[in-house]
C-alpha cells in the first residue's frame, strides 16, 4: 500500500513539475489534470470518497474542460 | 532573477511550514469535534453520510456561503464576458457533427442528467451530493456543446433554476428561524427513519436545490466561456 | 519506511503547494499562472484531508452495519475541502474569463507586457 | 427580537432573487441593493443598544459552539456592519444615476453580494466561515473592477485576482494548519486552545492567515494591486472598495491578531508596518496626476494610520483607530463619488482637467472639499477628532520610539494635507480660459453625497454621540478572555 502511495505521489509531483516546464499550454493543462486525478485517488485512499468524487468531477473534468476552452480562444503557447 | 528570488522566498515559507507540521502528527485524532459529529450525527441530523450532515447541518452556513461564491463567480464571469457586447448567436461548427457523435450525445445526455440527479438525491446516504451531482449535470451540457456548438441553453430557464435554488436554501433557513427551535438554518422537518431515501429532514431538499443550482451555474460558465468563438 | 508512512501525504501536499506557488511567482503567462493556482489549490486540499486522516480509518459513512464510530476519519476536513474545491473552481472560471477578454484586447497574455497602468 | 442572522439572510435571499427580478424588469433590479442595504442599516442600528449590554451570540442551525457556526454580533461587528450598510446604501442610490451601460442587472447583484460578503465577514465567529465570506467579498470585487471591460479594468482585475487568490490560498493553508493544531474552527475555542502558548507552529499559522488577509487590507508590501484596481473600477466600486473592502480586510487582520491569537508580541512589528504603509501611500499619492489614483494611494495611507492606532493596543488608541476608520469611510465615499461625476463631465482623470470645476459643478465641488478637509483633519469635520485622538493617544504611550513613529505619522499627514489642498485649489481657484456653463450632477447623485456630508459635519461637531460605541468596541477587541467567556460560557 505504502509503495503504491509513494509511486502515486512521485508521479503527481512529476506531473506538477511538468506543468511548470511545458511551454505548450495544452500539455501543461493536461499535466495539471493528471495532478488532480491522482489527488482524487489519494483522497480515496485517505477515506474521503465525497471529496474524491468532487475532485474528479469538478477538479479534474470540468476545470480541464474550461481550461481547454479558454486556451482554444487564447494563445496555445507560453510567451 | 525573479525565479531565484521566488525560490528563496518559497524555501523560507516551506521550511517554516514543514517545521510546524511536526506538531501535526499524521494519522492521529486531532479533534473532539469530529468525534462528536460521528457519534451524534445520525441522531441529530438523520443522515448516514456524516460528511453530508456536517456540510448541510452543522456547517450549513458555510455551504450557503459556498453556493454564494459560485453564484458570484458565475455572475461575474457573465458580466466580464458581456461587458463589450451583448449575447450573440454562436456560429455552428464548420462541419456538421458526425452521426456517431450526435447519436452518442443524444443517448448519453439523459443518462448523465439522470446520474447527476441520482448522486444529489442520495447525498445523505452515499458519497456525493449537490456539488458532485451538479458538476455531472454540467458535464452533460458540456457534451452537448462539444457536439453541437450552436445549441444554447435557455437563458431565462437557467437564470430561474439558478435563482430558485438559492431562494429555496435561504427560504428554508428563514422558515427554520420562524418555527421550531428558532435558529437560522435549523432543521425543522421530521428526520424519518435512518438509511431511507425520505429521511434526514431538509438535507435532501437542500441538496436537490444545490444540485440544480450548481448544474445551472456550471453549465452557464461553460456557455459564457464559449461565447463568440471565432 | 516509517518516515514514508508518516510523511508521504504531507510531502505530496507540500510539494504541490511549492510548485504551484513557484508557477504563480515565476511565470509570466496568465494561463500558466492560473494553472499554478489550480495546482496550489489541489495541494492545500490534499493537506487538509491528510490532517483529518486516522490510522486504519474508514470513511465517515454508516453505509453498512458494524462500522465502529471510533475508527472513522474526521469528517470536518472533508466538509472544508468540499467547500474549498468549489471556491477554487469559481476563482478559476472568473480568471479564465478575464484571460480570454485580455487576450482579445492585447493579442497575448504576457503579464510583463500588459502594463497600461503605470504613472 | 431581531436576530443578527437576518443581516445576512435577507440580503442574500434578495440577491438570489435579483436575476429573476431582472428578467421581469431591468429597472426594478437596481432598487434591490438600496432596499437591502437600508434594511441592514435599520437592523444594525436597532441591534446596537442590545450589543452594548452584551454581545449577541447566534448559533446557526441551533448547534452550540464549538460544534456549529456562530455569529458574534458584538459592538465591533455591529459598528462595522452599520458602516457597511450605510456606505452601501449611499453608493447604491448614486449607482442608480451613474450605472447605465453594460449588464446592469449583474452589476447590482454583484454589488449586493459584495456587501453581503463584507457584512458576513465582520459578524462571523468561525474562522473558516470568515474565509468563505472573504471569498464572496473578493471574488465580487474582482468581477466589479472589470465591469467596464476596458483595458485598464481587465488588467487591474486580473492582477488583483492573481494576488488575491494567492492570499486566500495562504489563508486556507493557515486554517488547515490551525485545525490540525487545535482541532477546532470556532474563534473563541481556538483562542482558548492557543492560550498563552506561543510555539513556532502557531506563529506560522497566524503568519499565513495574516499575510493572506493583509493582501485585502492593503498592508505594505502586499498592496501592489490596490492603486490599479481602485482607479480602474467604476467610481461607485472605487468608493465601496476604498470605503468598505479594505477596512473590512483590516478588521479581519485585527480580529485574528487580537482575538484569535492574542499576539501582543506582533504589535510593535505591526505598528512599524503601519507607519511604512502610511508613508508609502501618502508619498505615492503626492506624486500622482490622476485624481482616482491619488485617492487610491491616499486610502493606503489612511489604512496605515488606522492600523498604527490599533496596533498601539491601548483602549483609547483602538477607539481612536475605529473612529478614524469611520471618518475615512465617510470621506472616501464622498471623494470617489464626487470625483466620479467630475471625471464624467470633464472627460479626463487628470487633476489639471478639474480646474474650474468649482464654477461648473459647485455643489459636487463643495462636497468634495468638505470630504477632503475632513480627511486631512480640519475642524469642524469628523476627521478632526479622530486624527486628534490618534495623535494624543500615541503621544501618551511612553518611549522615544513612539515619539519617532508619531513624528513620521505627522509628516505623513502633512503630505496628505498638501496634495489635497492642491486639488481643492485647482477645483476652486484656477480659472479656465473658456469657462463651460454650469452643469451640476443629477439629484440622485447629489442627495447621497450630501447625506454623508451632513453626517461628517454632525460627527465632527458632536463626536460624543459615537464615542460610547467606539469605547465598548475597543474593549471587545482588547479583552480576549471576555470574548472567550461570552462564547463558550
Amino acid at each position: 500500500m505504502i509503495i503504491i502511495v509513494t509511486i502515486l505521489v512521485a508521479v503527481m509531483l512529476a506531473a506538477a513539475v511538468a506543468a511548470f516546464v511545458f511551454k505548450e499550454l495544452l500539455s501543461a493543462v493536461l499535466a495539471a489534470c493528471l495532478v488532480s486525478l491522482i489527488a482524487s485517488i489519494l483522497f480515496l485512499f485517505l477515506q474521503a470518497p465525497d471529496v474524491a468524487m468532487a475532485e474528479a468531477s469538478i477538479g479534474a473534468a470540468l476545470v480541464t474542460a474550461i481550461f481547454v476552452i479558454a486556451i482554444k480562444r487564447t494563445g496555445k503557447r507560453e510567451e | 532573477m525573479r525565479t531565484t528570488v521566488s525560490i528563496v522566498l518559497l524555501a523560507v515559507v516551506i521550511l517554516g511550514f514543514g517545521l510546524s507540521l511536526l506538531d501535526v502528527p499524521f494519522a492521529e485524532r486531532k479533534s473532539q469535534i469530529g468525534d462528536y459529529y460521528i457519534v451524534n450525527g445520525r441522531d441529530q441530523t438523520g443522515a448516514t453520510n456524516i460528511v453530508t450532515s456536517v456540510v448541510l447541518d452543522y456547517r450549513g452556513f458555510d455551504t450557503l456561503g459556498e453556493i454564494t461564491v459560485l453564484f458570484v463567480a458565475a455572475l461575474g464571469l457573465g458580466a466580464v464576458m458581456a461587458a463589450a457586447g451583448g449575447r450573440r448567436e454562436r456560429p455552428s461548427t464548420t462541419e456538421p457533427p458526425s452521426l456517431v457523435l450526435r447519436t452518442g450525445t443524444n443517448v448519453l445526455f439523459p443518462l448523465l442528467i439522470l446520474f447527476g440527479v441520482y448522486i444529489f438525491v442520495h447525498g445523505h446516504l452515499t458519497p456525493g451530493g449537490g456539488f458532485q451531482g451538479g458538476a455531472i449535470i454540467a458535464s452533460a451540457f458540456l457534451l452537448v456543446y462539444l457536439c453541437c456548438r450552436e445549441r444554447r441553453i435557455n437563458l431565462a430557464r437557467k437564470t430561474a433554476a439558478d435563482s430558485l435554488g438559492g431562494i429555496v436554501f435561504v427560504g428554508l433557513g428563514l422558515v427554520g428561524l420562524a418555527v421550531g427551535s428558532r435558529y437560522f438554518l435549523s432543521d425543522f422537518l421530521p428526520k424519518g427513519s435512518l438509511d431511507t431515501l425520505f429521511s434526514a429532514g431538509m438535507i435532501p431538499i437542500i441538496y436537490i436545490a444545490i444540485g440544480i443550482k450548481v448544474g445551472a451555474e456550471l453549465a452557464g460558465v461553460i456557455d459564457d466561456l464559449l461565447e463568440e468563438t471565432e | 519506511m516509517t518516515f514514508l508512512h508518516n510523511y508521504i501525504y504531507y510531502i505530496g501536499a507540500l510539494g504541490l503547494v511549492l510548485i504551484g506557488l513557484l508557477i504563480v511567482l515565476a511565470k509570466h503567462n496568465l494561463i500558466k499562472v492560473i494553472i499554478g493556482l489550480s495546482i496550489l489549490d489541489t495541494g492545500i486540499n490534499l493537506f487538509i484531508i491528510a490532517v483529518g486522516y486516522i490510522r486504519e480509518g474508514t470513511a465517515p459513512i454508516f453505509s453498512e452495519p458494524g462500522l465502529e464510530p471510533g475508527r472513522m476519519v474526521d469528517p470536518v476536513p472533508q466538509a472544508l475541502v468540499l467547500t474549498s474545491i468549489v471556491i477554487g473552481v469559481a476563482i478559476l472560471a472568473l480568471a479564465l474569463g478575464l484571460a480570454v477578454k485580455l487576450h482579445k484586447e492585447y493579442g497575448h497574455l504576457d503579464l510583463r507586457k500588459i502594463k497600461e497602468l503605470r504613472w | 427580537m431581531v436576530s443578527p442572522a437576518l443581516l445576512i439572510a435577507v440580503p442574500l435571499g434578495l440577491a438570489f432573487a435579483v436575476p429573476l427580478i431582472g428578467l421581469a424588469s431591468r429597472k426594478a433590479a437596481q432598487y434591490v441593493p438600496v432596499v437591502a442595504s437600508l434594511f441592514n442599516l435599520v437592523v444594525s442600528v436597532i441591534l446596537i443598544p442590545q450589543a452594548l449590554d452584551g454581545p449577541i451570540v447566534v448559533h446557526i442551525g441551533g448547534f452550540g459552539p464549538p460544534f456549529g457556526i456562530m455569529l458574534f454580533a458584538g459592538p465591533v461587528g455591529l459598528f462595522m456592519s452599520t458602516l457597511v450598510a450605510l456606505a452601501g446604501f449611499i453608493v447604491s442610490i448614486y449607482a442608480i444615476a451613474s450605472i447605465k451601460t453594460g449588464p446592469t442587472t449583474r452589476y447590482h447583484t454583484l454589488y449586493l453580494l459584495l456587501l453581503i460578503g463584507a457584512t458576513g465577514l465582520v459578524l462571523t465567529g468561525d474562522i473558516f466561515n470568515l474565509f468563505v465570506f472573504f471569498e464572496i467579498l473578493t471574488i465580487s470585487s474582482y468581477a466589479l473592477v472589470a465591469y467596464h471591460g476596458d483595458r485598464g479594468g481587465l488588467e487591474a482585475a486580473a492582477k488583483y485576482l492573481v494576488q488575491g487568490a494567492v492570499g486566500s490560498s495562504l489563508i486556507l493553508l493557515g486554517i488547515g494548519l490551525l485545525y490540525g493544531l487545535t482541532g477546532t474552527l470556532n474563534m473563541a475555542s481556538i483562542a482558548a486552545a492557543v492560550g498563552p502558548v506561543t510555539s513556532v507552529s502557531v506563529f506560522v499559522a497566524m503568519a499565513l492567515i495574516v499575510v493572506g488577509l493583509g493582501v485585502e487590507a492593503a498592508i505594505f508590501p502586499l498592496n501592489a494591486w490596490l492603486p490599479d484596481a481602485h482607479s480602474s473600477a467604476p467610481s461607485t466600486i472605487s468608493a465601496i472598495l476604498s470605503g468598505i473592502a479594505i477596512e473590512v480586510g483590516l478588521y479581519a487582520v485585527v480580529r485574528v491578531v487580537f482575538t484569535v491569537f492574542g499576539a501582543s508580541s506582533m504589535l510593535l512589528f505591526l505598528a512599524f508596518l503601519a507607519v511604512l504603509t502610511l508613508l508609502v501611500g501618502e508619498m505615492c499619492a503626492f506624486a500622482q496626476h490622476n485624481i482616482k489614483r491619488m485617492l487610491a494611494y491616499s486610502s493606503i495611507g489612511q489604512i496605515g494610520l488606522i492600523l498604527f492606532a490599533v496596533a498601539l493596543a491601548s483602549s483609547a488608541s483602538v477607539a481612536a483607530g475605529l473612529f478614524q476608520l469611520l471618518s475615512h469611510t465617510l470621506s472616501k465615499v464622498v471623494l470617489f463619488l464626487a470625483a466620479g461625476y467630475m471625471i464624467h463631465r470633464s472627460g479626463s482623470t487628470e487633476i489639471s482637467s478639474l480646474e474650474g470645476m468649482g464654477m461648473r459643478m459647485p455643489l459636487t465641488s463643495l462636497a468634495f472639499a468638505v470630504a477632503a478637509f475632513s480627511l486631512v483633519g480640519l475642524p469642524p469635520f469628523a476627521g478632526f477628532p479622530s486624527k486628534f485622538l490618534i495623535i494624543r493617544t500615541a503621544v501618551a504611550q511612553q518611549g522615544a520610539l513612539f515619539l519617532v513613529l508619531v513624528g513620521l505619522v505627522l509628516f505623513g499627514t502633512v503630505i496628505e494635507g498638501t496634495y489635497f489642498f492642491r486639488v481643492v485649489q485647482a477645483i476652486f481657484f484656477k480659472k479656465r480660459d473658456s469657462q463651460p456653463a454650469r452643469d451640476e450632477a443629477p439629484a440622485l447623485a447629489l442627495v447621497p453625497m450630501f447625506l454623508v456630508v451632513a453626517l461628517i459635519i454632525a460627527i465632527g461637531v458632536y463626536p460624543d454621540a459615537i464615542t460610547g460605541l467606539l469605547d465598548s468596541a475597543a474593549a471587545e477587541l482588547l479583552e480576549r478572555a471576555q470574548f472567550i467567556r461570552s462564547v463558550l460560557g
